[in-house]
């Protein structure tokens, strides 16, 4: 073998709590990378992956510190070195990939100034060369518009394609090493695809070396050479690919494996009843005020029919920006329609959340996609999940305090973590006090979004088992949002999916694998990532056409521009909706042309 | 203690010990504050009088000891009381609607009024004590203190976690009070802080105008300005006054800036 | 770039600007008409005796009603000519624009000076935040405003005009003849304002700056390589324009009607003490008058500071 | 110092530095009230007599002054005098300027005096008769106030004023400054400084400042605490002792001053001696309750002095029924130093076994709305030229600025009498009497006479004191020269 591009021998990463204590994250992690290898980090939420990724760059995160061990980088020692020495190896010799490309673009700069800033400081490429390369890596990471798109502020592009700007900010000094965080984490299928193959493409066509974050194995499994399994800032195991995936021996990973594989489907419970529990009718939804019709000015969700039963689970799926989190949040009442009725019980339901019973609103929780700002950063975890219980049930103190202890075990987290502040959390293990949040309320319906997108697989079916668990037992409902078709598959009992704000299909889950689909559909199971090396290359979903901004079409259907099987009329006329006994598919085409053969 | 670090833990020394002073101060005045006690003014610092004498030959020490009272608890009450209102207006107006055009509109309509006219129709209105001193002070500075705090606000209220209350059920109270204020009391801390400087110094600036401080006791302030005229011989009286009150609001601003939670930024 | 939202919104701020104006008016009328005596009095000063302050009233028709005077004051405003001083008989506008140049002089000169400097010390304090730099810097500045005005201003004067005779102790604009004249008649007094608007400026910058500095993108900038001045210029202090320019704008408006002390000390004829003498002689047209021009300079600075945050954040700017 | 870079002019240019302007400077001499008003009107305008050092009338634009009855007054004018925009001193003008006291729309600060006049009506081309509604034989010396200077007939604007003074204004900006410049066509000949700028410095510490510093030549009203300053820097002092005074005043006409033991008592606590060091430096003379100053002709000797004496005042009070009682004294920065008058007389009181309350209010409104209003307060008088008018103005029962409220008949009828009196042996007994009753009975404590200071760089020559006021009574500029000018 030969010398390795990296190495990090004995690392040790602690923080300094609020209060002075020192926190170890990182006790004692050894891994090494090859030049040239794609290296994965996986392990579950909060296992220090990041922590580590960014030691391999001489940082800590503010409140953090190396506090020992040996890190080199292409045969430089970073623990210990100066400011000057990192900074001239910072964006030039190792380069990142942030967790979250939209909050690591900065808002005020356009995209080409902050892409070819890595380039102009460690002075690789004069200003005009440095565009020119970075319009050849957006062209090949496909993003749409290479030419203008650097023009743009981030807030004017999409999710996916920043994180791949990001790269492309990441590659234009042809790094000896990149560091890609989580970079698809929040993206949804069809959007990851077109990242990774775009990732994967560059990384083979540059010969780049890679530490590749995540924790979801089937995009491990596209991607990487060499996997290393982390849990509580120690490397389990580090092995080849194959090895990891297929034969694992530590413990660990074999529990990270089992809980990747397919699940079976969840039995719906004797407690479903016919009775809707939450309908909402004929929702128009917008953003930016209305016009003088009382239309909104843009509008995101456009006669949206959805009706919940009791003990029911409603699988929401669409693509990024479609308006997942805009239906939850008319449901919840934080949105008001411009048009449309909300039922609840059979009777009508404010729209306006102030005008809801604190019962109805008791009824009726969210979870809240992004964790991080759905928690107050200045309210303790416990404090925060107690507020539902003395404000619902007029719980005491002490009472509240057992309770908390007992949602916190629910959602598999330590009760000790009800003294700390949300900043001292992982991604997931926000995630999870966001859901033990609302269920402390004791509701009906969950209206949950993306509450396992942070997760890895053991603690994801977990959290999915205990989600399970309280439906059979009390009856909860869900409005299910995730982009992971796998989760729908095995959760709900009924799958709406939208595209550009209108209802695409609704299918029952058994409906979902076979018979006639609206193209979207198609396009998105065949997006999801199989736990196979190799399934990138073959899938058909590869040459889909560039997803994200999609736009609502005022007439005709929104997914023309991009649906293999357009027709004219496509372009100028409203689908017509077709009926049959398990699904509602709204498509020009015929039901037989829909049905794959 | 601990928690506060060096400069803390200065500032917390001389925020106590100013607090001692105006508590104990009138007790252990070796003079009465209105008493001629020497013949010559402007006296220097001597054994008989250890910060020399005013203008009008009175003892230094027992001037400052007895109206550091004034300004610590005047100022500190007002600023106290222009804060919480203009804190909490703030936060409701940051909430947005009616309220806060009806708020914001109003407090620049204070703001343009001149305090000089503003402290005149006050006095011939109500006549002067310490309560009406108080009171104006804070009128004075409650627009500051509302901008602030709604700018703040403002941003805040935007966060998921403020739409987390809403669709819980909260009424708008909890949520200025217990979701967004713990945000921001690091930057309406240090807001508290200057603005205490600010009031220590209109303070002398109205009792000089006889709107409640009244001779012969007089605030740190009002102590530097009338012995001013000492200034051109470096007369003592002018020297310490101003000395105690850089550093008693020095003092607190140093504690202000490392109370806990604060000390991340 | 579209700019329709910016004109839109700067147009309803000055519509809001315009009401408010109104009240203002409204509201500094009615104090005016709370204070205890009137022109009348002051003219006669020890001598008013009852007949002689009906005799003296009457010539100048402060007989009338006070919403009669309200409509005439509000009326003349409108058109451009907020009447004449009760007290000297000169136009109002006539007495306050010679005054508002030199105000103006000075307020623009203090700013040149102190903003400057302001940024500069609070971007320093709060790239090295927590050490003992950014400690002395926060002692200084509060150390500075705490002194009493006056008292920074008479001591500048005795060191500089009377001891070292650099400097001249009183600062007349007619004696300014050159760059020269102008560093050496300003100097003290923007030296003594400067000392009292730069704490908060300085303050809020240090924490917008950190703010920035807290967050992801900074973070992702130090990642690339950038040195610790490129993260504060290019990266971090764009996104704390909004809040330093509302600081700025909140201390400069100040610098207007607040700086009486200075233009007393320096013997600088400005609109503060032009205020402070009309209140004295209860000139009502003219107490009126300066108040609302004080107003509409707060507006002015304050709708520019929402303005510069807008075009500062691109978010805003592109819809 | 800073050195202008115009040219002086010849004579030289004095840079004066008042206490007071406002943008309610003017120049019309009916409404002159401040030092500023009264040294720029005393620039420009002359009256028909002026006062000399000793308040005795000496002619100026009258040539004489004729009566046989003290009530018919013939004014004959002086001849060849010119104003300062080359038009003849005329009867009309004269007339003109004396009538306009009587219109209520002027304002006029004299009002009191002009109401004397029965009719000013012209007699001749160079006289002007004078007939009063009863016999006044001050009226030489009441001519003499400046507010009766002439100004030319139907002036009504004043911010270009035109007078026959020995300076002539080229700028006059109210609040700001005024310059002047010499009129080389001045009857009494041209006077010999070239210009005169004047401005104010209302902050006692700068215009101090600004004469140590080079940048004035001329200061007025030094705070005494200062002056030891200013002469160890080498610069002059200009001590004029005059009979102006702040006074005490107890309302006699209501509780607590309605009792006679409570007045005395407060008179027996003003601690002369501390006031003049402490708060004077020395700069006053002893004054005795009553207004006519030792340096005035009709001072009577022969009233006691009354001494600080807090345990007969104790006595007094616990007659009045007083001790322990808690009573508000009112003070303001608009009468002169009664701040610290008013905190020697709480420290004595709580001696005597009274607890004063000090009340400080604005100086604005002060005169309309404490003064004379308030049980227990404080006054500020300007030198009066005569002993008739200080008593018709402050003591008499009708005096319209009767400030303690206090009613004597007798005194009413000395005063009369003395008015009309032309024996001078007798009219100085009369006024000796009133002096006994006004320090035994009113309410009124004047505890010093003030002495004004100003202070000038050496270069200015030709200074001397005159009682009528600081910066020679407002007449520096027809008399002073600048060294080496
Ligand atoms: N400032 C801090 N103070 C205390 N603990 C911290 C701090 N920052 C991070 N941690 C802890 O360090 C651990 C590792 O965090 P890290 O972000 O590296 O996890 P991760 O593996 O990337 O998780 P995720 O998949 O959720 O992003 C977590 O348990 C977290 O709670
Ligand atoms: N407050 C807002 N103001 C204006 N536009 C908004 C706002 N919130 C969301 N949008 C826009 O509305 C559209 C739908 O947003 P929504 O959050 O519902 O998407 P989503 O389906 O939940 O996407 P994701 O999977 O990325 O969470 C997006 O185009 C988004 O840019
Ligand atoms: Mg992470
Ligand atoms: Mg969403």
């Amino acid at each position: 073998m030969t010398a390795p591009l990296a190495r990090i021998e004995h690392l040790r990463i602690t923080a300094t709590g609020d209060d002075g204590r020192e926190i170890v994250i990182v006790p004692d992690a050894t891994l090494s990378v090859a030049p040239g290898e794609v290296l994965a980090l996986i392990g579950e939420s909060g296992s220090g992956k990041t922590t580590i990724a960014l030691s391999l760059m001489g940082y800590a995160r503010p409140g953090c510190h190396i506090a020992g061990g040996e890190i080199e980088v292409a045969g430089i020692r970073l623990d210990g070195a100066d400011a000057d020495t990192l900074r001239g190896l910072r964006g030039r010799t190792v380069a990142y990939v942030a967790q979250s490309a939209a909050a690591a673009f900065n808002p005020s700069l356009t995209i080409m100034a902050q892409v070819i800033e890595p380039a102009l400081i460690h002075g690789t490429l004069d200003r005009a060369a440095a565009e020119e390369k970075a319009k050849a890596l957006f062209r090949r990471l496909a993003l749409p518009d290479p030419d203008g798109v650097g023009a743009r502020y981030p807030h004017q592009v999409s999710g996916g394609q920043l994180q791949r700007l990001m790269a492309a900010m990441a590659l234009i000094t042809d790094p000896k090493l990149v560091i890609f965080d989580e970079p698809t984490t929040a993206l949804d299928v069809t959007t990851q695809i077109e990242v990774l193959k775009a990732f994967k493409d560059a990384v083979r066509d540059l010969g780049t070396t890679a530490v590749y974050v995540t924790h979801d194995l089937s995009v491990v499994a596209q991607i990487a050479d060499r996997i290393a399994v982390l849990r509580g800032g120690e490397v389990q195991e580090l092995g080849p690919t194959d090895q990891i995936l297929f034969a694992p021996r530590h413990d660990y990973s074999r529990a990270l494996v089992a809980a990747a594989a397919p699940r079976a489907p969840a039995v719906a419970p004797a407690l479903v009843d016919d009775r809707p529990l939450l309908e909402l009718w004929g929702v128009v939804a917008g953003y930016g005020g209305t016009n003088h019709d009382g239309t909104p000015r843009t509008r995101i969700l456009d006669g949206i029919d959805v009706s919940i039963r009791r003990g029911q689970v409603l699988g929401v799926i669409g693509e990024s920006g479609c308006g997942k989190s805009t239906l939850a949040r008319v449901a919840a009442g934080l949105h008001p329609p411009t048009a449309g009725r909300i039922l609840l019980d059979g009777r009508p339901l404010s729209p306006i959340v102030r005008r809801r019973s604190r019962d109805e609103l008791r009824r009726v929780q969210m979870v809240f996609q992004s964790a991080d700002t759905a928690l107050n950063p200045a309210v303790r975890v416990g404090a925060a999940i107690a507020r539902p219980l003395a404000f619902y049930h007029g719980l005491d103190r002490r009472s509240a305090r057992a309770e908390v202890a007992r949602l916190l075990d629910l959602v598999r987290l330590p009760a000790a973590l009800a003294g700390r502040l949300p900043g001292e959390l992982s991604g997931g293990q926000k995630q999870r006090v966001n859901l033990a949040r609302a269920l402390a309320a004791r509701p009906d319906l969950l209206l949950c979004d993306e509450v396992t997108s942070a997760l890895d697989p053991v603690v994801a079916e977990a959290v999915l088992d205990l989600l399970i668990e309280l439906r059979r037992e009390l009856g909860l409902a869900y409005m299910f949002i995730t982009h992971d078709l796998e989760i729908v598959r095995a959760i709900s009992d009924d799958v709406l999916v939208l595209y550009a704000g209108r209802v695409a299909e609704r299918v029952t889950r058994d409906g979902l694998g076979h018979g006639a689909h609206h193209p979207y559909t198609r396009l998105l199971t065949a997006s999801v990532p199989e736990l196979r090396p190799g399934w990138l290359e073959e899938t058909p979903a590869r040459d889909a056409g560039a997803a994200g901004g999609a736009r609502m079409r005022a007439q005709g259907c929104s997914f023309q521009p991009r649906c293999p099987m357009a027709i004219d009329a496509c372009a100028a006329e409203m689908p017509p909706m077709l009926i049959e006994d398990d699904r509602r598919v709204f498509c020009h085409r015929s039901v037989e042309m829909l049905t794959p053969a | 203690m601990r928690g506060l670090g060096p400069s803390g833990r200065i500032g917390l020394v001389l925020v106590a010990l100013w607090l001692a002073v105006a508590l104990v101060g009138p007790a252990i005045a070796p003079h009465g504050v209105g008493e001629v006690v020497d013949l010559d003014v402007f006296g220097g610092i001597s054994r008989a009088f250890p910060l020399g004498t005013d203008y009008l030959g009175r003892d230094m020490l027992s001037r400052l000891l007895v109206g550091a009272r004034y300004t610590v608890f005047v100022a500190f009450v007002a600023t106290a009381i222009a804060a919480a209102t203009g804190i909490l207006l703030g936060l409701a107006a940051a909430a947005g609607g009616w309220i806060d055009v009806l708020l914001s509109r109003a407090f620049d309509i204070v703001i343009a009024i001149p305090s000089l006219m503003f402290a005149l129709v006050v006095i011939a209105a109500t006549g002067a004590s310490i309560p009406v001193l108080i009171g104006t002070l804070a009128v004075i500075y409650t627009p500051g203190a509302f901008r602030t705090a709604r700018s703040l606000a403002m941003g805040v209220m935007a966060l998921d976690f403020v739409a987390a209350a809403r669709a819980r059920g909260e009424r708008l109270p909890y949520i200025v009070v217990r979701e967004v204020l713990p945000n921001v009391t690091g930057p309406l801390a240090a807001d508290f802080g200057l603005r205490f400087v600010f009031v220590v110094l209109l303070l002398s600036g109205l009792s000089f105008l006889g709107l409640g401080v009244q001779p012969p006791q007089a605030d740190l302030g009002a102590l530097v300005r009338e012995n001013i005229a000492g200034l051109g011989f470096g007369a003592a009286a002018v020297l310490f006054p101003a000395v105690a009150i850089a550093s008693l609001t020095i003092g607190m601003n140093l504690l202000i800036d490392s109370l806990p939670g604060r000390r991340r930024r | 770039m579209t700019v329709p939202p910016l004109v839109s919104l700067t147009a309803r701020r000055i519509g809001a600007s315009l009401i408010t104006l109104f009240f203002v008016s409204l509201a500094v009328f009615g104090i005016a008409q709370l204070m205890e005596g009137d022109v009348a009095e002051a003219i006669l000063g020890q001598s008013a005796t009852p007949e002689a302050l009906a005799g003296l009233r009457a010539a100048m028709h402060l007989d009338q009603p006070a919403w009669a005077r309200y409509l005439d004051w509000a009326g003349g405003v409108l058109v451009g000519d907020p009447g004449r001083s009760l007290i000297t008989g000169l136009p109002v506008w006539e007495m306050i624009a010679a005054r508002l140049g030199n105000s103006l002089t000075l307020a623009g000169l203090t700013a040149l000076v102190s903003v400057p400097l302001a940024l500069l010390l609070g971007i320093v304090a709060a790239v090295k935040r927590g050490t003992a730099f950014d400690r002395a810097i926060s002692i200084a500045t509060i150390g500075v405003v705490s002194v009493p005005e006056f008292l920074i201003a008479t001591l500048a004067v005795m060191l500089f005009a009377v001891t070292l005779r650099w400097l001249p102790a009183l600062s007349s604009t007619r004696d300014v003849h050159s760059m020269w004249d102008l560093l050496r008649v300003f100097a003290l007094p923007v030296f003594s304002l400067a000392c009292f608007v730069m704490a908060q400026m300085v303050r809020m910058t240090r924490a917008a700056v950190i703010d920035a500095l807290d967050t992801s993108y900074a973070e992702a900038a130090r990642l690339k390589g950038c040195s610790p001045a490129r993260v504060v210029l290019r990266h971090a202090l764009p996104n704390a324009v909004g809040p330093i320019a509302n600081a700025i704008a909140l201390s400069l408006s100040t610098l207007l009607g607040g700086v009486i002390v200075v233009e007393i000390i320096f013997n600088y004829p400005g609109v503060a003490r032009l205020m402070v003498d009309a209140v004295a002689t209860r000139d009502l047209p003219l107490v009126q008058t300066v108040a609302i021009i004080f107003c509409i300079a707060y507006l002015l600075l304050v709708t520019t500071a929402d303005v510069v945050a807008i075009l500062a954040n691109p978010r805003l700017r592109h819809r | 110092g800073f050195e202008p870079a115009k040219p002086e002019p010849a004579g030289g240019r004095l840079r004066v530095a008042v206490a007071v302007s406002s943008t309610a400077d003017t120049m019309d001499p009916a409404r002159q009230t401040v030092v500023t008003d009264f040294c720029r009107c005393a620039m420009v305008y002359d009256g028909l007599t002026r006062l000399d050092a000793q308040f005795r009338p000496e002619p100026a634009l009258a040539e004489a002054i004729e009566t046989a009855d003290a009530r018919d007054w013939s004014i004959r004018l002086r001849k060849g005098v010119r104003f300062h925009d080359g038009s003849p001193l005329t009867v009309a003008d004269v007339v003109y300027s004396l009538r306009r006291h009587l219109d209520p729309g002027v304002g006029s600060k004299a009002r009191v005096f002009a109401e004397q006049f029965a009719s000013v009506v012209a007699d001749g081309p160079d006289r002007v008769r004078v007939v009063l509604k009863s016999p006044n034989a001050d009226l030489p010396t009441i001519l003499g106030i400046q507010q009766f200077q002439i100004i030319r007939d139907g002036t009504r604007e004043f911010h270009r004023p035109i007078g026959t003074g020995p300076m002539r204004m080229i700028e006059f900006a109210p609040g700001v400054r005024s310059i002047a410049a010499r009129f080389d066509d001045y009857w009494r000949g041209p006077v010999r400084l070239g210009e005169v700028e004047l401005f104010a410095i209302p902050d006692d510490s700068a215009r101090i400042n600004a004469l140590l510093s080079g940048d004035v030549d001329l200061i007025h009203a030094i705070n005494p605490r200062m002056a030891r300053h200013l002469t160890g820097a080498g610069f002059e002092l200009l001590e004029t002792k005059s009979s102006g005074y702040t006074n005490l005043i107890v309302r006699v006409d209501r509780a607590p001053g309605n009792n006679p033991d409570f007045v005395a008592g407060m008179k027996l606590l003003l601690d002369r001696e501390t006031m003049r060091t402490a708060i004077f430096r020395g700069y006053a003379t002893i004054g005795n309750d009553q207004p006519i100053a030792p340096t005035n002709p009709y001072y009577d000797p022969s009233v006691p002095q009354r001494p600080f004496d807090p345990e007969r005042a104790r006595f007094h009070f616990r007659r009045a029924g007083l001790i322990g009682a808690q009573v508000p004294i009112v003070t303001s920065t608009a009468a002169d130093k009664s701040d610290d008058m008013a905190v020697l007389i709480q420290d004595a009181g709580r001696r005597a076994g009274i607890d004063f309350d000090i009340r400080r209010v604005p100086s604005d409104g002060y005169w309309t709305n404490s003064w004379m209003k308030v049980p227990l307060g404080f006054g500020n008088t300007n030198p009066r030229p005569t002993a008739d008018i200080s008593f018709t103005q402050f003591f008499a029962s009708d005096a319209a600025w009767n400030e303690s409220g206090w009613r004597n008949a007798r005194f009413d009828r000395l005063l009369v009498e003395a008015r009309g009196e032309t024996d001078e042996a007798r009219r100085k007994s009369l006024y000796g009497e009133m002096q006994h009753l006004v320090h035994d009975h009113a309410g009124v404590g004047i505890p010093l006479f003030l002495s004004l200071l100003d202070a000038h760089s050496p270069r200015v020559k030709g200074l001397r004191p005159m009682p009528q006021g600081g910066l020679m009574g407002f007449d520096f500029a027809a008399h002073v020269w600048l060294e080496g000018a």
